[in-house]
């Protein structure tokens, strides 16, 4: 609610007309058009491969987290989620069952951490950011138990070979950010689960008095999102070729601020797909490009967050200007 | 009023004067050079239909906006406003439209906000508890100033907002729409505030939809229509059928308030029904029906009505629905039920702001609107604008939020969104709040083309001759329990509103 | 009654410090004590480690074994413990003369050795020490990586001048990410012969990238410390060679330290458990199937 | 929004009558009871002492978090700021400047990082999440930066000492927490700026219709989080005697679930100054027991999850039912 009405206060001086017009692709597309300038690395196939491998596993669970901040929640434990899946599927690899069972088993681990999740938050009442703080924790625990703190391996190679296939150029974990994409945008724009969505993070009790059923509402958003960040593990043990719990840690933040950086508003209700793509594009072009351009790593850090400001500044001055 | 103050002469210097006052929002020219003076010590009017542009203009002398272009003249002088504070700051108050207020802090926090009383730099909070519920009960407001607001109906929030406005000692006041929640009874209390602060010489602005308020109370009216100034005139000098034609600017039916039509079978029963709020309600709804509640400010006819909707729950008594006893855990078993309630907190209630006025339109009718659950998008847009038509719903277009329409356009989304439900029983809770003249009687034909159509109504109105003319039987609520029936106009107001008080 | 004797560890969720539990674990067994196994949940979280020293200490055991998280950071905490009961050191050192014994690898020893395992891969592999080579670390500001990164460095510059460190790195812990430096350094510099990832996590990472690129040939890569998966990258030449400690031994010999000591028995003032380095070469030897293999279980 | 309409819906089942009375305070004195009757080292002066010493840190940058919460923002930047300064303060001691001035000093450092989120919410227009992610990621750099990475250490005795000082039986850090509570008590409770806290994250607009000036209130709440985060970052430095730009890592999701376990809703206009300081006193409490108790590290973490799950719940019960 606050920053909504501060956002609408009018705002004088801070004018690049110029940069107006550019949304948060062309802010991408300059970004990439300065890399290939400076660098002779960015331009090449194999690195854009690889850009589009490494923004994979956090656009999949960025997109999960979409949903659930639109409904004006927030999961913090995807981050967790990640690790304990990763490690539920190299156990189950490791035990010799099937690749399709396993990945099978391990997506369902989704369905029943969304439905915990959601489970607190409508009948224990319980904050969302504290309950999946709280799940964070747990799941953190849960894996590091089951794998006793060691890091499994030895997965069969087809499991392992998936993450390097490609297609059409594309890299097999991109294909499936697309797949996740396409479904998802669907159904948070085009059906009328999605217009709920958007419906219950808005304003909660308008919905329920048009009738709208709040629960299953937010049942469907932390299924999504814990599903997504399994599938996310799993593609990250099939990716590293190993299980830890504690991969993931700190992703969390970075979905959330994908999903932020591409115009999701942490109070509900504003937000879109294509939102999180861009944003965790933009993250990871970040990072690909202080690598390329071999910079200090602490330096590094200091760029990331500045651009960070820069580049949800610039696209803040566009949306202002539109309404 | 009788006596014109001498002060409202021509030739006196205008407290406040517009001149050449222009607003622009992204795709809405809200307010065209608008050039006005409103005369110290006078209590002026300004009527207009729904987006004419009334409260923005009064957002603009307020500085909640700032303007495009033009100019504001304070005594003469011109002011230039950054925000709310510069106008606070020359005694320029108003009692908005929307009420804003903040539902975390208690009456009297919100009535001294911005203008608390310290010691040391200390609060001192028993003493603005104090000073707040002494200015409460001198205006014959029945509030504890030590309530959460948020604990407090949308009419008794609108009081805290009028009590805020009037305490503060201001030389120039607004009201935009202020008695869009209150019935007969706080509204004469309103009025007799106004005549006090008139009589001490504050200039007032006064906006309504209610033309015989501005017989009773203004000096002098202007009509708005479009953004643009169309008319002064002295109240003494006008009538209320030339002032509409003014705003409209197009023939407009009679507003002849009830077609006759037959009444059919009990569609709903009512016995001893209690709940959070109210005791002991026992009444029958039947097809063709309209059955009017009204009551003070938290009577609890809204009470009663969300415990029907099964917002809440009942703690005695039963529910018949077509014969058939019903006990709704929901409210999407209501409306499974053919229930709807339109809810009388537009803000809180009734519409998703920040989403676009399609999504609200069809919000309650996406599952119908959709095939194996994902949206036509032609099926969408067509209702939506066949919505938007049929309530004249001024706006952009479909696809801009609600937020950005005004008042009285929010009120028929809120309508409008169930009026192609298909459902049997209408629950309207305060419908017609701050909608014009002319909706309200497209309102009233919708209404009666539901109860053709074999529908019955619970109609909710504050707003007395509203309830008096439409209901086929009228319930008075008193401090949550029924105090007395009435048939269609079986009685005269001063009956109805002496039921209400009860004396 | 059992005495009780706490062993903390810098980071409960790393292997490395799971086989230093198991060590303690087998010792307690052994020895008739009871060990409790405590330790922060990062390597970074010196403010907790101090919370759970100050803990066990208010339990009054028997002795306590601590490896510190920050040298400077643990010594007031520790000489403050000291007071109370027997400290026995494992693994790194702390600022504090309090220590009844202390076991340790030296990471700049380590270090060192790493470096010195490179240039010969790499002498091996292009006829000279020449070249140029990269480090990552997993975490900013952890003694012990800190302490490896000045070992490599300094060898580097003292002993094999040709090979010329071209990309220092950190990255945040996350084996992913050491997958992606890995990814982007390989981009960036074609003429890249040599890596040293300091850690286990930033060894698989980075062994991930090279394997994925069948670069072992072009790039040597060296590892700090070992597990199954960093052992099978080794045998298939994915990994040039891996420097590993004893956890084992430090997490066995440091409660059984602990007791002797806790007895009034006199013991060592110092003991270095050294670092080793396996190849393919010599990976096989029994020795180096003892470090390899720890029976953690 | 969403969540505040979903927690005033009515609910049922679930009703433990016997534990509605329980207030936060009474959950924390059950735990201590049920620790005391279990352990016999915790009820030890030594242990209590501890336990109070751990709890402060947290409890300090858990009350500027708060005020910040309250105005319906976040400040994600806390845990960097703790180490920013903690190195800024080391530097500043190693080059023997006067301890009294070092600390000055390092919290002024507040101001001017609290102004610069404000600047950065109130006119670059970004949301606080990502404003004061992005310092987070660029403050970590900085003092990676100024450290190259390296611990600082060397203090003088008398600025390593202070924390492990004790007045009346109750260590020197916690008599911090107490002179820091006073005055944000007096001043979120008592004074007018408190009152526009509450009123900036209830409804910005009707404050700004009030005549409140929203910026100077939001600088104000982000200037009060820093501060305090410098303060915690300096006492940090003293508690382990060296400076680490690393130290704090995660503590702005313990501050914020402090925060939060203590009552305050992430929405805005709801919370108290005892909300943290018991919140940090729980979650310190569990760690501590856990460690008493001999807990396998794995299960600690699991335990933690699901009680921070109990308590809140236990919490919203009580709470639910006054209303
Ligand atoms: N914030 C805004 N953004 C965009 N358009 C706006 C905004 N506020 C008002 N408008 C538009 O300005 C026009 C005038 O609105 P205004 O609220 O002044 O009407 P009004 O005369 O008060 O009507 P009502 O009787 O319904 O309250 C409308 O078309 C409305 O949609
Ligand atoms: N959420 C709530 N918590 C506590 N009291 C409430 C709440 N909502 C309403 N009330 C109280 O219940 C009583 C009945 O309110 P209700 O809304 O039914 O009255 P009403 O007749 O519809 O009046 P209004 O015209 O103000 O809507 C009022 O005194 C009101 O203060
Ligand atoms: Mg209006
Ligand atoms: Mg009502």
């Amino acid at each position: 609610m606050a920053d909504m009405a501060i956002a609408t206060k009018p705002r004088r001086g801070l004018r690049f007309g110029f940069l107006l017009n550019l949304t948060l692709l062309g802010l991408l597309l300059l970004m990439w058009l300065v890399l290939s300038v400076t660098t002779d690395a960015f331009m090449t196939t194999n690195n854009i491969v690889n850009l589009l491998r490494q923004a994979s596993l956090w656009a999949i669970i960025a997109i999960g987290q979409t949903f659930v901040i639109i409904t004006g929640g927030i999961d913090l434990s995807v981050g967790a989620v990640v690790g304990l899946s990763s490690t539920v599927v190299a156990l189950l690899l490791k035990a010799e069952v099937p690749i399709w069972l396993a990945v099978t088993l391990t997506l369902l681990l989704g369905p029943v951490i969304g439905c915990f999740h959601a489970f607190g938050i409508l009948k224990l009442g319980l904050p969302p950011f504290i309950m999946t703080l709280a799940t964070l924790t747990a799941f953190r625990g849960i894996g590091l138990l089951l794998t006793n703190g060691a890091t499994i391996s030895g997965f069969p190679p087809e499991f392992t070979g998936f993450s390097r296939l490609e297609l059409l150029g594309i890299p097999s974990l991109f294909w499936v950010v697309i797949l996740i994409a396409i479904p998802s945008y669907i159904l948070l724009h085009h059906s009328r689960w999605g217009r709920y969505i958007y419906a219950v993070g808005s304003n909660a009790e308008a919905a329920r008095l048009s009738g709208v059923h709040i629960a299953r509402t937010i049942y469907l958003a932390y299924i999504l999102s814990a599903t997504l960040a399994c599938l996310a593990g799993v593609l990250t043990a099939s990716r590293i070729a190993i299980g830890v719990a504690t991969t993931g840690e700190g992703w969390e933040l970075q979905s959330i601020a994908s999903s932020v950086i591409g115009g999701t508003s942490l109070f509900g209700a504003v937000g879109s797909i294509t939102g999180p793509l861009l944003g965790s594009m933009l993250l990871t072009t970040i990072n690909n490009g202080a690598n390329l351009l071999n910079v200090n790593p602490f330096w590094q850090r200091i760029i990331t967050g500045f651009l960070i400001i820069a580049i949800v500044f610039f696209d803040q001055l566009r949306r202002r200007k539109k309404r | 009023m009788t006596a014109a103050p001498a002060a409202a002469s021509a030739a006196a210097v205008p407290t406040l004067e517009l001149r050449r006052l222009d607003k622009r929002f992204a795709g809405t020219h809200a307010l065209k050079a608008v050039s006005l003076g409103f005369l110290p010590g006078e209590v002026h009017a300004i009527v207009g239909e729904n987006g004419a542009g009334k409260s923005t203009l009064i957002k603009l002398l307020t500085g909640v906006h700032p303007k495009t272009s033009g100019s504001i003249l304070w005594q003469g002088r011109e002011v230039e406003f950054a925000g709310p504070q510069d106008a606070l700051a020359l005694g320029i108050n108003a009692v908005h439209q929307e009420v804003v207020l903040c539902p975390h802090l208690t009456v009297a926090a919100n009535i001294f906000l911005g203008d608390e009383t310290t010691r040391f730099g200390l609060l001192r909070k028993r003493e603005m508890n104090r000073r707040a519920q002494e200015i409460l009960d001198g205006l014959g407001f029945h509030l504890p100033a030590d309530a959460m607001l948020s604990d407090l109906t949308i009419g008794q929030q609108q009081l805290v907002a009028t009590a805020r406005a009037a305490s503060r000692g201001t030389r120039f006041l607004v009201f935009d729409e202020p008695t869009g929640y209150l019935t007969r009874a706080e509204t004469d209390q309103l009025f007799a505030l106004i005549r006090r602060l008139h009589a001490e010489g504050v200039t007032i602005i006064y906006i309504s939809h209610r033309m015989e308020e501005i017989f009773q109370i203004a000096d002098r009216v202007s009509v708005l229509r479009d953004g643009q100034l169309i008319a002064t005139h002295v109240v003494a000098e006008t009538n209320e059928r030339d002032l509409i034609r003014e705003m409209v600017n197009r023939p407009l039916d009679e507003v002849h308030h009830k077609e006759e039509i037959p009444l059919g079978e009990t569609l709903l029963e009512v016995r001893g029904l209690s709940g959070p709020g109210f005791r002991d309600v026992s009444l029958t709804v039947r097809r063709g029906e309209i059955v009017g509640l009204y009551g003070l400010i938290g009577a609890g006819r809204s009470e009663f009505v969300q415990c029907l909707f099964g917002r809440t729950h009942k703690t005695a008594g039963e529910v018949l629905l077509r014969g058939k006893a019903v006990d709704f855990r929901r409210e999407s078993d209501a409306i499974g039920n053919g229930i709807v309630l339109l809810p009388e907190s537009r803000r809180d209630q009734g519409l998703c702001l920040n989403l676009p006025v399609g999504f609200n339109l069809n919000l309650p009718v996406f599952h119908r609107i959709s095939v194996a659950g994902f949206i036509q998008p032609g099926e969408e847009r067509a209702r939506a604008e066949k919505q938007m038509r049929d309530l004249r719903i001024v706006a952009a277009s479909r696809s801009v939020d609600a937020l950005t329409l005004s008042g009285g356009n929010q009120q028929k989304i809120v309508i409008g969104k169930w009026l192609n439900h298909g459902a049997d029983l209408f629950i309207f809770d305060e419908p017609t709040v701050g909608v014009d003249v002319g909706t309200k009687a497209e309102i009233y034909k919708l209404m009666a083309a539901l109860l053709r159509n074999g529908a019955g109504i619970i109609l909710i109105s504050s707003y007395l001759p509203e309830v008096h003319d439409l209901a086929d039987t009228l319930h008075v609520f008193r401090k949550g329990r029924l105090a007395a029936s009435f048939g269609h106009r079986g009685t005269d107001h001063e009956s109805i509103l002496a039921e209400a008080i009860g004396t | 009654q059992k005495p009780t004797i706490p062993i903390i560890v810098k980071d409960t969720t790393s292997f490395y410090w799971q086989i230093v539990l198991a060590g303690a674990r087998q010792a307690g067994m052994d020895l008739n004590v009871n060990v409790q196994e405590l330790g922060a949940q990062s390597e970074a979280d010196i403010n907790g480690q101090i919370g759970i020293l100050e803990n066990a200490v208010s339990s009054n055991p028997a002795a306590v074994v601590i490896s510190p998280t920050q040298f400077a950071a643990l010594g007031p905490a520790i000489t403050e413990a000291a007071q109370r009961v027997k400290v026995i050191g494992i693994d790194s050192a702390a600022d504090s003369k309090a220590f009844t014994s202390f076991l340790t690898t030296d990471n700049v020893q380590g270090g060192r050795a790493a470096a010195d395992a490179l240039a010969a891969a790499i002498t091996e592999q292009y006829g000279a020490a020449e070249g140029e080579v990269a480090l990552i670390t997993s975490l900013p500001g952890v003694g012990s990586l800190d302490q490896r990164a000045k070992g490599f460095k300094e060898q580097l510059a003292a002993k094999y001048p040709k090979l010329k460190l071209t990309a220092d790195r950190v990255a945040d812990g996350q084996p992913t990410t050491g997958l992606n430096i890995m990814t982007d350094l390989i981009t960036a510099n074609p003429n890249l012969r040599g890596v040293f990832a300091s850690n286990l996590i930033m060894a698989q990472g980075a062994g991930q990238a090279i394997a994925e690129n069948n670069l072992g040939e072009k790039i040597k890569l060296i590892g700090f410390d070992n597990d199954e998966r960093l052992v099978s990258f080794l045998k298939e030449g994915v990994i040039a060679a891996l420097v590993v400690q004893d956890p084992y031994r430090m997490g066995y010999d440091g409660v059984k330290t602990a007791l002797a000591a806790s007895k009034g028995e006199a013991v060592p003032a110092e003991v270095d458990t050294g670092v080793n380095v396996i190849t393919k070469a010599n990976m096989d030897d029994p020795r180096s199937q003892e470090l390899l293999n720890p029976k953690v279980k």
